[in-house]
């Protein structure tokens, strides 16, 4: 039905499979956007978000998936800026995750917001000194950026592509997708230090405040390199489910590996550097504000010190080992663990940084307050999910997303006539179609 | 031409192009965030020209100076009246919040008639006409019939021309039944009459009293003049006086204190005797007035030495003797020492002998009639009206007794005892109340053992309540006929509840009748007319404002420019005129009261092996527990430890609880022997063990959804208990059981 | 930068008067017109700009104490003026620090509602409008015009009624004045207290009460010199407007962070 | 998605070099533009134009409502009849606020009766004198709930007259059309007549933008410090238009904005 519009040299599952997973998936997609509805028309009283949880489990999802996506500006810049070119066989999926991730976060913060119609006064009534503007200015523009990245890979489309105009584009963005990858870099060193900063400088919250160590807030860079660190680990997971859902191999195990590795030592870096600021804020910053690491940890049933052990040391050290040698990330079970507990690490790390931070009394006649999301918040956490899942699918479909994949998976037989109609063109889409050309 | 896609297409981009470079895109961006500003549902309050208007408070006996903000017609804020004798610019959070009764959905807009079984809340509007001839007819046909003296009237006051006009028609209508709702007032008033002769309020110079020995007063919890009350304790804060709380819960007025001494409940009378004891051996007493103006000091004193002892008296308090003995050495040697009783807000009147103690106290450092002392206020003396004329019916109906006993020769002294009320309609006994108005009181809500109460009030044929706003009483009555409220109407406000001196507020009207209310002055008068004959003639008054403007007479041109009328010649008599006991002087023993009993502490309800808990129910400043309910913005400022959603909290101490198996916030079931209900848990170490503390004022089935459904009637679990001299209500608490829900 | 005549109004509390009663909350609510629910027992979804806290000294019967303590918003000043914790945060502008008055605005109008100040606020005292204001069919009377009613989906706060300030203003403004007398502007909860137990005025008038109360020592950035004066989290260096008055330590000592066994005030290191 | 997948017919793995590959489209590219080139531009025309006039044209007319005030009034002939002119009417309560339009306590003096003849007067006594109903006015400058606006502080202390913003009203025989936001509910005269937003008089606009611009240049006479060359006014100006409030030229009482604090105007 729609072989005409699926790349060459790749098989694809047939159409009503493909309609029927988009079907359930879609489903649940609906479920998420009638839950935004309700969230828009009748207000975040649909939440159980409350005056102490301001922020809760969107703003976390927000950070989450930022991070997470992290691993497009990450691969990118070592893709075209460090040259390591055995990433051009997973760069593809590494922008459409990060565009996924960041569509969904903007997603987000505009069902976060408590009057959607007035979210453009953050650009322009922007405060400079806040945070979040920065945030917001770097998360829009480079969206921007991912979307310019995205875009020859849907004009590679074999339909799109015919048109002369469409191929050209592809093809002259391409050439220049290097100035793109250093500028969405630059930005996503600084809304992924910006991130960490909304959480920094709130100096009225010593959970959040990280001060000391040269510069304040010290969050700004661990944000940005637990990002550029675990962003790779998560594209390696999607990559690896994906590899497993469709039960191929996508993507050569060079890149894997190069990924895997430079990852482990970001990871390391990063943990040592994370354990750093804890040891420094405990022992420095939080007597001086008259309490003890402990106070943190204790006398609620929810956030006890093991959320700090396994967001640092398993979900820290662990992976970081594992990728660092050659024989862990070799290990195609040790690899798995190893990306999960990062990603796991991450998501931990902006759950801490955003909800324990609420849970904490500062006033020493408050209580801990804990909170459980309402369905329509997980509906509309879950929404992006699903959303992703079918761009991911669509992609997967109709886009040569895996440039080796075709190399990988040789087709045997050569069935199918109706193909001669599209000749002339053919030969030129093949050549062009590796989105490193 | 051929509209092919990419003409299409370029119309597009031109059509882009164009928007873009046109106002459409932005101003519409722009305006929906203005919409969002602007929306048409969220309300836009009118400006306009602002006034304020002097008026005064009628939610509780406290009777503040207000002055409301007004913007054109509107009243849009209510605040203390500055410079005012009583609170001086200050107000309860009950008092600030007065405006969401006058716009709020409780109120009643018009009479109303029942429809259906009494108590199902379906209504039909009737006109005032008919609804005052219903009535007339109604009472016509009982006084026909010679029953004039089966309709009764509970009022929430005696005092100021409103109640008196009540009086006065119950009196020409030939019914003996006038009821006040009971305080600790009662037990005071009765104090003064027998130990010094006077039908009087008391009157407590707190601002220049400086060392105050409260018996359980909430002071800050809203006793007496509430507002009055904070301003006092806080001078006392500036100046050093003391305050020494005793009670068995730290209240925010133990906490408050400078000393908190937790004692065993329902014991205070033998602290205060035992106190007595010491300042009587140790001759720390008054002598000069001992001497020269009491009787009976020898008997009394004999008494006290003999039964009161300070060893004995920690067996009973459970308050250690060196306590005591300090604590009497201190009163006694302070230079304005004051004893106050009245557990709480004085919302029941206490046990008789306990409040002769404690004025026995006073009259021991010679505190009584004294500055810093307590004094007998004579009600000011400003509604004098002709003489009514009663004819046969109403002489033949005066002279039946009073329905509720008081008066009577088990109860010679009490004058109203609307605690025995319910028990004489369900027994029987006497004669059937065949009509009840209901005035300024919300007795369904506030009267003890409500299943009773409810049980006699079916029993009643023809209810009337007066009620402005759709109270517990409101809703089982027959017939509403609204009053005006306190914003709306006239009324005056004589000496407020424990004031040293006698001062007149008035309450005004600060806008316009909202509704199609009338003033209750008016509907007697009215109904009075309609009645014909010597009620007529008893009420010549055109309206209840020209009646009040009569009675007022000179001072009606300065009440209504201050707000208030005070007495600023005032002296209290000199101590020679101020006893009109047989003896000329204070009675320390008046034999009729049997004062010189041993101690026998107040019998609760309750067995101790069933119910090995005691219950005490406490009164805070944040809940209004009389005839008005929380108002949404006092309900707002309840903590989460007193209300949560819509489940009341206990007060346990950790011990008590553990013993219990109960822990913070877990649901329980609390029995006693009136009832049983299902409440929270609150672990509050300021509670002494064994005692369970439960909130007065929830609990309401009437009023808004802000009010009603929320947490328990602590009156459903708890009954009077008759006190053996007054009849009043003596309870302090009942036994109680916990288990877990 | 210094104006001229530049006032920094602030607030002090004495707890021993204070006697919970709750009028503060209610004068609040009343003179702000903010809205209320038919459940307001959910202390983290209920408006009140003021709140009345209750703190005990955890010792058991009969050694318990209780203490009220009333928050209203602390107006911080921040280390370096108008660093208020909130302040900075706000992406658009919506919330402002008026160094004329010392007094940190919220503009309802301007908040999207994204609550990252309330995030940053320790004190909690900036709360959202999580649901559309609704009085009951003919209460919205009783709303003054003085304040505009906030809608759903933005965040509001006290602002020290501030639209008394304006008043007091306008009536300067007419009699030929431009500056207004100390006692032309009263907060509503001031006003309202009846146990007198809130003092309000212009902190860099060394002879107004509130200045003479806790004697704040401007090399400290107004830390209170009265040992029974103390601000809430001190330490944390958000430099409150709003100081507390207590003679008795253990209340002193809930006002802030300390570690167990330390000296009272020990020599915090802030960085701003 | 393991079934057989029948449009598969090229192999894979086949990409040559890309040198010389995209003569082919360039071609065909070429040849299509020469063609319908016109009209192609043409249609970009009549986009471009007609949603100009959409936006320009239309959109006023369907944004904004018309409503006839509920009389007529002569602001010119009442200027004759009293002696403090605006102020006779609109005048400052004892309190400092602002009156606004008169109510009808100010006009019973005089209207008691009907004066003259015109269908509005004998309307103004018949409907809402004699009825003591208000006339419900529909105020042209009306400023959103959330505006605080001190007209004692323009008027008697910064001496403005009205006109600065109200413009000639005062001279008007006749009130104008009054024209609703049919989204915000404003009066027209707020955003300005122009849809565009341009306005040549002071009083063409009352949005915030155009107190605040006021205020800078009154700012400005107030406290100058030394005299601005034009280079300097331009390099302020940009910097202000790029990043509000960071232009170091004048501060207000604001941390934020540097300008006037949000609660003067605000409320």
């Amino acid at each position: 039905m729609d072989s005409a519009l699926i790349p060459r040299g790749v098989k694809r599952c047939p159409f009503p499979q493909f309609i029927l997973f988009i079907a359930i998936v879609g489903a649940v997609l609906l479920w998420g956007v009638y839950a935004m509805l309700l969230c828009w028309f009748k207000g975040l009283n649909q939440t159980n978000m409350n005056d102490f949880y301001g922020f809760a489990l969107w703003i976390w999802a927000d950070l989450a998936v930022i991070a997470v996506g992290g691993g497009a500006f990450f691969t990118g810049l070592l893709r075209y800026i460090f040259g390591k070119d055995d990433l051009k066989n997973i760069i593809n999926y590494a922008v459409l995750i990060g565009f996924i991730c960041y569509s969904s976060a903007l997603l987000i913060l505009a069902i976060d917001i408590g009057q959607p119609l007035r979210g453009w006064f953050i650009f322009w009534h922007a405060n400079v000194h806040s945070m979040l503007t920065e945030v917001a200015f770097c998360l829009s523009c480079y969206f921007g950026v991912l979307t310019i990245e995205y875009i020859p890979l849907v004009l590679e489309n074999r339909q799109i592509n015919k048109v002369p105009f469409f191929h050209h584009l592809g093809h002259n963005m391409h050439e220049i997708m290097a100035v793109f990858a250093a500028t969405g870099a630059f930005l996503s060193f600084f809304h992924q230090g910006s991130l960490g900063g909304v959480a920094g400088v709130l100096y009225g919250r010593p959970f959040a405040y990280r001060e000391g160590l040269f510069i304040w807030p010290w969050t700004f860079f661990l944000f940005t390199w637990s990002a550029a660190a675990c962003g790779p680990c998560f594209t390696i997971l999607v990559t690896k489910i994906t590899e497993t859902v469709t039960r191929k191999k996508l993507v050569k195990d060079t890149a894997i590996q190069l990924l895997a590795k430079i990852s482990g030592w970001m990871i390391l870096t990063y943990s040592i550097a994370k354990t750093a600021d804890t040891w420094y804020w405990a022992t420095v910053t939080v007597p001086s504000l008259g309490q003890t690491l402990m106070d943190f940890y204790s006398n609620n049933p929810f956030y006890g010190i093991w959320i700090l052990i396994l967001e640092i040391a398993i979900c820290g050290f662990i992976p970081a080992f594992i990728l660092i040698t050659k024989k862990g990330r070799k290990n195609s079970a040790a690899l798995w663990i190893a990306v999960f507990l990062a990603v796991t690490g991450v998501c931990i790390n902006r759950w801490v940084m955003v909800l324990q931070i609420m849970a904490i009394p500062v006033l020493t006649f408050e209580n801990w307050v804990l909170y459980l999301p309402s369905w329509q918040e997980i509906a509309t956490t879950i929404l992006p999910l699903a959303y992703g899942v079918i761009l991911i699918a669509i992609s997967y479909r109709y886009l040569p997303v895996f440039p080796n994949e075709p190399e990988l998976n040789p087709i045997e037989t050569l069935p199918a006539e109706e193909e001669e109609a599209v000749e002339p063109s053919v030969e030129l889409e093949q050549e062009l179609k590796p989105a490193e050309a | 031409m051929k509209i092919d896609r990419r003409s299409f297409l370029s119309f597009l981009l031109g059509g882009a192009a164009g928007t873009a470079l046109s106002p459409l895109p932005w101003k519409l961006t722009d305006d929906s965030s203005i919409w969002t500003q602007m929306w048409p549902w969220t309300p836009v309050p009118e400006d306009g020209e602002a006034s304020y208007v002097n008026s005064s408070c009628t939610l509780c006996p406290g009777g503040c100076g207000i002055t409301v903000r007004k913007i054109d017609d509107r009243a849009v804020k209510i605040e203390g009246m500055k410079r005012h004798p009583v609170n001086n610019g200050g107000l309860c959070s009950l008092g600030l919040s007065g405006l969401q009764l006058l716009y709020g959905p409780t109120r009643v807009k018009t009479p109303l008639k029942r429809v259906g079984k009494r108590g199902r809340g379906r209504w039909e509007k009737i006109s005032w006409k008919d609804a005052v001839s219903e009535v007339a007819k109604t009472l016509g046909d009982l006084r026909e019939k010679g029953q004039s003296h089966t309709v009764g009237f509970i009022s929430g006051s005696d005092r100021g021309t409103v109640p008196r006009l009540f009086e006065r028609f119950l009196t020409v209508y030939g019914s003996p039944n006038l009821i006040r709702t009971p305080s600790i007032i009662d037990s005071y008033e009765l104090a003064l009459h027998l130990m010094q002769g006077a039908q009087a309020l008391p009157g407590f110079d707190f601002e220049n009293a400086n060392f105050i020995l409260s018996f359980g007063s909430g002071i800050v919890d809203g006793w007496g003049s509430p507002v009055r009350m904070f301003r006092a304790n806080s001078a006392w804060r500036d100046t050093g006086g003391k305050v020494i709380q005793i009670e068995p819960r730290l209240s925010n007025t133990a906490a408050k204190s400078d000393k908190w001494i937790p004692i065993n409940p329902g014991t205070e009378a033998a602290l205060a005797l035992g106190i007595a004891h010491i300042i009587i051996k140790e001759s720390l007493y008054d002598a000069e007035f001992i001497n020269n103006y009491s009787e009976g000091f020898e008997d009394w004193k004999a008494f006290v030495l003999g039964e009161y002892g300070p060893d004995s008296v920690a067996t009973i308090t459970g308050i250690d003797s060196t306590t005591i003995i300090a604590l009497a050495r201190s009163f006694a040697r302070a230079s304005k020492p004051l004893a106050i009783c009245g557990r709480g807000q004085g919302t029941t009147p206490g046990s008789l002998n306990e409040c002769t103690a404690v004025h026995a106290l006073n009259a021991l450092v010679g505190n009584i009639n004294k500055k810093g002392g307590v004094f007998a206020v004579a009600e000011p003396d400003y509604i004098n009206w002709p003489e009514v004329e009663m004819d046969a019916t109403a002489a033949a109906g005066m002279q039946k007794n009073r329905l509720d006993g008081a008066g009577s020769k088990k109860y010679p002294f009490s004058r109203y005892l609307l605690n025995r009320l319910p028990q004489a309609i369900n027994s029987g006994k006497k004669y059937p109340l065949k009509a009840l108005f209901v005035a300024g009181a919300n007795p369904l809500y506030t009267m003890s053992d409500s299943k009773a109460v409810k049980k006699a009030f079916d029993k009643v044929p023809f209810i009337v309540s007066f009620s402005s706003y759709m109270d517990e009483t409101a809703q089982n009555a027959d017939l509403i006929l609204p009053n005006h409220n306190y914003l709306e109407r006239y009324e005056d406000i004589p000496t407020p509840a424990g004031m040293p001196q006698p001062v007149i507020g008035l309450s005004r009207p600060v806008v316009e009748p909202q509704f199609n209310t009338k003033h209750v002055g008016d509907v007697i008068i009215l109904l009075a007319k309609a009645m014909g004959g010597t009620l007529s003639d008893a009420f010549a008054w055109d309206s209840y404002d020209a009646c009040l403007k009569e009675t007022m007479g000179y001072k009606w041109q300065v009440i209504i420019e201050k707000g208030f009328w005070s007495y600023p010649d005032f002296v209290a008599g000199p101590r020679e005129e101020s006893f009109d006991t047989v003896s000329g002087k204070f009675e320390f023993a008046p034999k009729e009261t049997g004062s010189l009993k041993p101690f026998k502490p107040v019998k609760i309800e309750g067995d101790k092996t069933n119910y090995p808990l005691l219950l005490m129910p406490y009164d805070s400043i944040r809940l209004a527990n009389g005839a008005m309910g929380d108002p949404p913005f006092v309900m707002k400022s309840v903590d989460d430890t007193v209300l949560k959603g819509t489940d009341v909290f206990i007060e346990i101490n950790p011990k008590t609880a553990g013993e219990h198996g109960l822990r913070e916030g877990q649901l329980a079931m609390l029995s006693t022997p009136v009832g049983q209900a299902k409440v929270k848990v609150h672990l509050f170490d300021g509670i002494m063990p064994g005692l369970v503390a439960l909130p007065r004022g929830l609990g309401h089935t009437a009023y808004d959804e802000y009010l009603a459904g929320k947490g328990i009637n602590v009156n459903e679990l708890i009954g009077p208990v008759e006190d053996p001299v007054s009849g009043l209500d003596a309870a302090w608490g009942v036994r109680a059981k916990l288990a877990k829900a | 930068m210094k104006h001229k005549n530049a006032k920094k109004y602030g607030m002090v509390i004495d707890l021993d008067k204070c006697t919970g009663c709750g009028s503060c909350m209610v004068a609040c609510m009343a003179e702000n017109n903010v809205p209320f629910r038919k459940d307001e027992s959910n202390k983290v979804l209920s408006i009140t700009w003021l709140r009345v806290y209750q703190l005990t000294n955890g010792k058991p019967f009969p050694n318990t104490d209780i203490c009220y303590l009333p928050r209203p918003c602390m107006h911080c000043e921040g280390q370096h003026e108008g660093h208020s914790p909130c302040v900075s945060v706000c992406p658009a502008v919506a919330t402002d620090y008026n160094t004329e008055t010392g007094i940190v605005s919220q503009i309802y109008t301007r908040c999207f509602g994204c609550r990252y100040c309330m995030a940053s606020c320790p004190y909690h005292a900036r709360y959202f409008n999580w649901w559309d204001p609704v009085w009951p069919d003919g209460m919205e009377k009783y709303l003054s015009p003085n304040v505009s009613p906030r809608m759903r989906g933005v965040v509001e706060k006290c602002s020290f009624c501030f639209h008394r300030y304006q008043l007091a203003k306008e009536k300067a403004f007419k009699e030929g004045r431009r500056e207004i007398k100390e006692d032309e502007y009263q907060t509503a909860c001031t006003q309202a207290c009846p146990a007198g137990a809130i003092t309000f005025g212009d902190l860099n008038n060394p002879n107004h009460a509130v200045s003479r109360m806790v004697k704040p020592d401007p090399k400290h950035h107004g830390r209170p010199t009265n040992p029974n004066a103390f601000r809430l989290l001190e330490r944390l260096g958000t430099n409150p407007k709003v100081y507390y008055l207590s003679s008795r330590e253990w209340v002193r000592r809930a006002g802030d962070n300390y570690l167990e066994n330390e000296a009272k005030y020990k020599k915090t290191v802030h960085q701003g | 998605m393991s079934a057989l997948d029948n449009n598969a017919k090229e192999i894979a793995g086949d990409a040559g070099s890309d040198g010389g590959a995209t003569s082919s489209p360039e071609i065909n590219t070429k040849e299509q533009d020469k063609g319908p080139a016109g009209p192609v531009i043409l249609f970009f025309i009549v986009g471009l134009f007609a949603s100009l006039i959409l936006g320009w044209i239309i959109f006023p007319k369907l944004l904004y409502s018309k409503k006839k005030q509920p009389i007529d009034f002569n602001h010119v002939m009442h200027m004759a009849e009293v002696e403090d002119g605006c102020e006779s009417c609109h005048f400052f309560r004892e309190d400092g606020t602002y009156s606004g339009v008169p109510k009808l306590d100010q006009c019973i003096d005089c209207h008691e009766e009907i004066q003259g003849d015109s269908p509005d007067e004998i309307k103004f006594v018949e409907e809402y004198v004699s009825k003591g109903r208000e006339v419900p006015w529909l105020v042209y400058s009306r400023q959103p709930d959330c505006v605080f606006f001190s007209h004692v502080a323009h008027v008697k202390v910064a001496g403005m007259d009205c006109v600065t913003c109200h413009g000639h009203i005062g001279e008007s025989e006749s009130l104008k059309i009054y024209e609703e936001n049919r989204i915000t509910g404003y009066s027209r005269d707020i955003w300005g007549k122009s849809i565009g937003g341009f306005k040549k008089n002071t009083w063409d606009r009352m949005k915030m933008d155009d107190c605040a611009e006021c205020h800078r240049k009154m700012t400005a006479n107030i406290e100058r410090t030394g005299v601005k060359t034009p280079t300097k006014r331009l390099i302020d100006h940009l910097v202000d238009v790029v990043s509000p409030g960071t232009s170091m030229s004048e501060k207000g009482s604001s941390v934020q904005t540097e300008r006037g604090a949000c609660f003067v105007c605000h409320k």
